[in-house]
């Protein structure tokens, strides 16, 4: 399940802020766009499905304190699929007990300024899994060039 | 990686210009400057996301709690996007139903507000 | 003389392939827009120095055959000051004993097209320090906001 | 990341148009270009770096690289640029004492080759 740390496999550590989202951003847009496989649309799920899986470990880590261990966004890209890892030491979640949304068409659709992150990075991921390590989480995204499960629901 | 934000009046609405990127870490500024405008009995709010090159979750919620806290005072709220690619990430988590959406800001302030609907 | 790996440091590692190079820039490009006391002009500076030590680190590596080793790049900024170490693991070189380019009046300087990455990353940089480890090679880079050492000679 | 080259004829000077980064991953194919003119028999390059947003070491070595090739054809060499970081680059390589710079291709071009010299 984890990514090896082969040649083509770029790292990046970054400390648990919310200022370096935006680097992690910079590093996998420029891995999808050195892929000319992945347009400009498809980058652009990628960039924004990475961002949420990096923003969820830097606010679980910051939550739960591990303030001096780094979030780890492991990157690789291969013939039309770009793979990543995000890595977090924050203790762990369940995200099969995330309480879904209310339908769209409910009123208290309203009450939820929050938890849009995971619906969002898995419609436009074409397949993700979470999963527990020793003392945190371990998210891995699979993105294909063509659009796989991005249309409106 | 930077937000940026400008206020203006438009007859009885007040344009919330945003640029940049509005991700967890500049999220809370549109935020405060949502409260700011409603704090100063400014009860109508366009916020223009013409110039937002990247919004994520977080930058979503906001938009929610601003509608939200509009709605409290009585107000209008309407957001103004023609980028197909943010009219995408409103569709696929539904919020096109919830958000009132113009292509500009001209089509979002000819008419006044009506409060209350 | 080592960056310890504290909560502000970003890490990027990369593996020995001089496509990943610009990758490496827009990271430390990044680090240095994040600090306003960096000019525009200051912070190109910084990208090309930092530019040319990930290159030699990577190239270095090429010719070692250390293929699967990636390079480690160590950024921390703080208050107008940016310190990047750029750590490899080809072996390590010597500094002092690169041959000196011919004056640039010397027709000769034409016979010179390699070379210049160590200059210029002297020059750019306010300190930097060669440093042998156990494997390689790690060059330490500390950049003031103000510049200091890329005047013309 | 990206190196742009397009290859234009203006009276006896061919003028490479490079455009984004010269770096040690895009800097062999400017190199394979000059190389190419030359064996078209194309002796006067005016390479121009207006488009040019980064240039490093290794990207300077193809330049001289370029200059060398073209003397040893009896041609002529010029670069094309007016902006302020790429020439301060030059200077402090002293590279610009090597180098005929130019601040416009119209200038670049003016006067026609002058082989030899
Ligand atoms: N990496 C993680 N480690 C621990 N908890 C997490 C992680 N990712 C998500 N969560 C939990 O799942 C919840 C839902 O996440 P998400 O859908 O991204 O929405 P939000 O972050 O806005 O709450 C979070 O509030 C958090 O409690
Ligand atoms: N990190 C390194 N590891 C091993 N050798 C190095 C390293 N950096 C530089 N060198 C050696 O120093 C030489 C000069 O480097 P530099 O001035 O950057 O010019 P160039 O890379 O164009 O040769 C290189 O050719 C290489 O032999």
């Amino acid at each position: 399940m984890e990514l090896q740390r082969t040649p083509e496999v770029i790292d990046l550590e970054i400390p648990a802020r919310a200022e370096v989202v935006s680097v992690a951003r910079l590093v996998i847009g420029a891995i999808v766009a050195a892929d000319p496989a992945f347009d400009d649309d498809r980058a652009a799920d990628v960039r924004l499905a990475i961002s949420e899986a990096c923003t969820n470990a830097i606010q679980a880590q910051i939550s739960s304190n591990h303030l001096t261990t780094p979030v780890t966004m492991r990157c690789s890209s291969h013939e039309g699929t770009v793979t990543v890892e995000v890595i977090d030491h924050a203790g762990g979640f369940d995200p099969e007990s995330l309480e879904p949304h209310p339908e769209v068409t409910d009123p208290a659709r309203l009450d939820h300024e929050r938890g849009l992150g995971i619906p969002l990075l898995r419609m436009l991921s074409d397949e993700v899994s979470f999963n527990r390590t020793a003392d945190g989480t371990s998210v891995v995204m699979h993105f294909m060039a063509r659009p796989g499960s991005t249309e409106p629901r | 990686m930077d937000l940026r934000i400008d206020v203006g009046q438009q007859g009885s609405w007040t344009v919330l210009g945003v640029g940049g990127e509005i991700d967890v870490a500049t999220a809370p500024r549109l935020r405060d400057q949502m409260i700011a405008a409603l704090s100063e009995g400014k009860h109508n709010l366009v916020v223009n996301l013409e110039a937002v090159d990247f919004i994520d979750s977080t930058g979503l919620g906001v938009l929610i709690s601003g509608l939200k806290r509009v709605k409290t005072h009585g107000g209008e709220f309407r957001l103004v996007s023609a980028e197909q690619r943010l009219l995408k990430i409103f569709e696929i988590t539904g919020l096109d139903a919830v958000f009132n959406i113009h292509p500009s800001v001209d089509e979002a302030t000819a008419q006044p507000p009506s409060p209350g609907i």
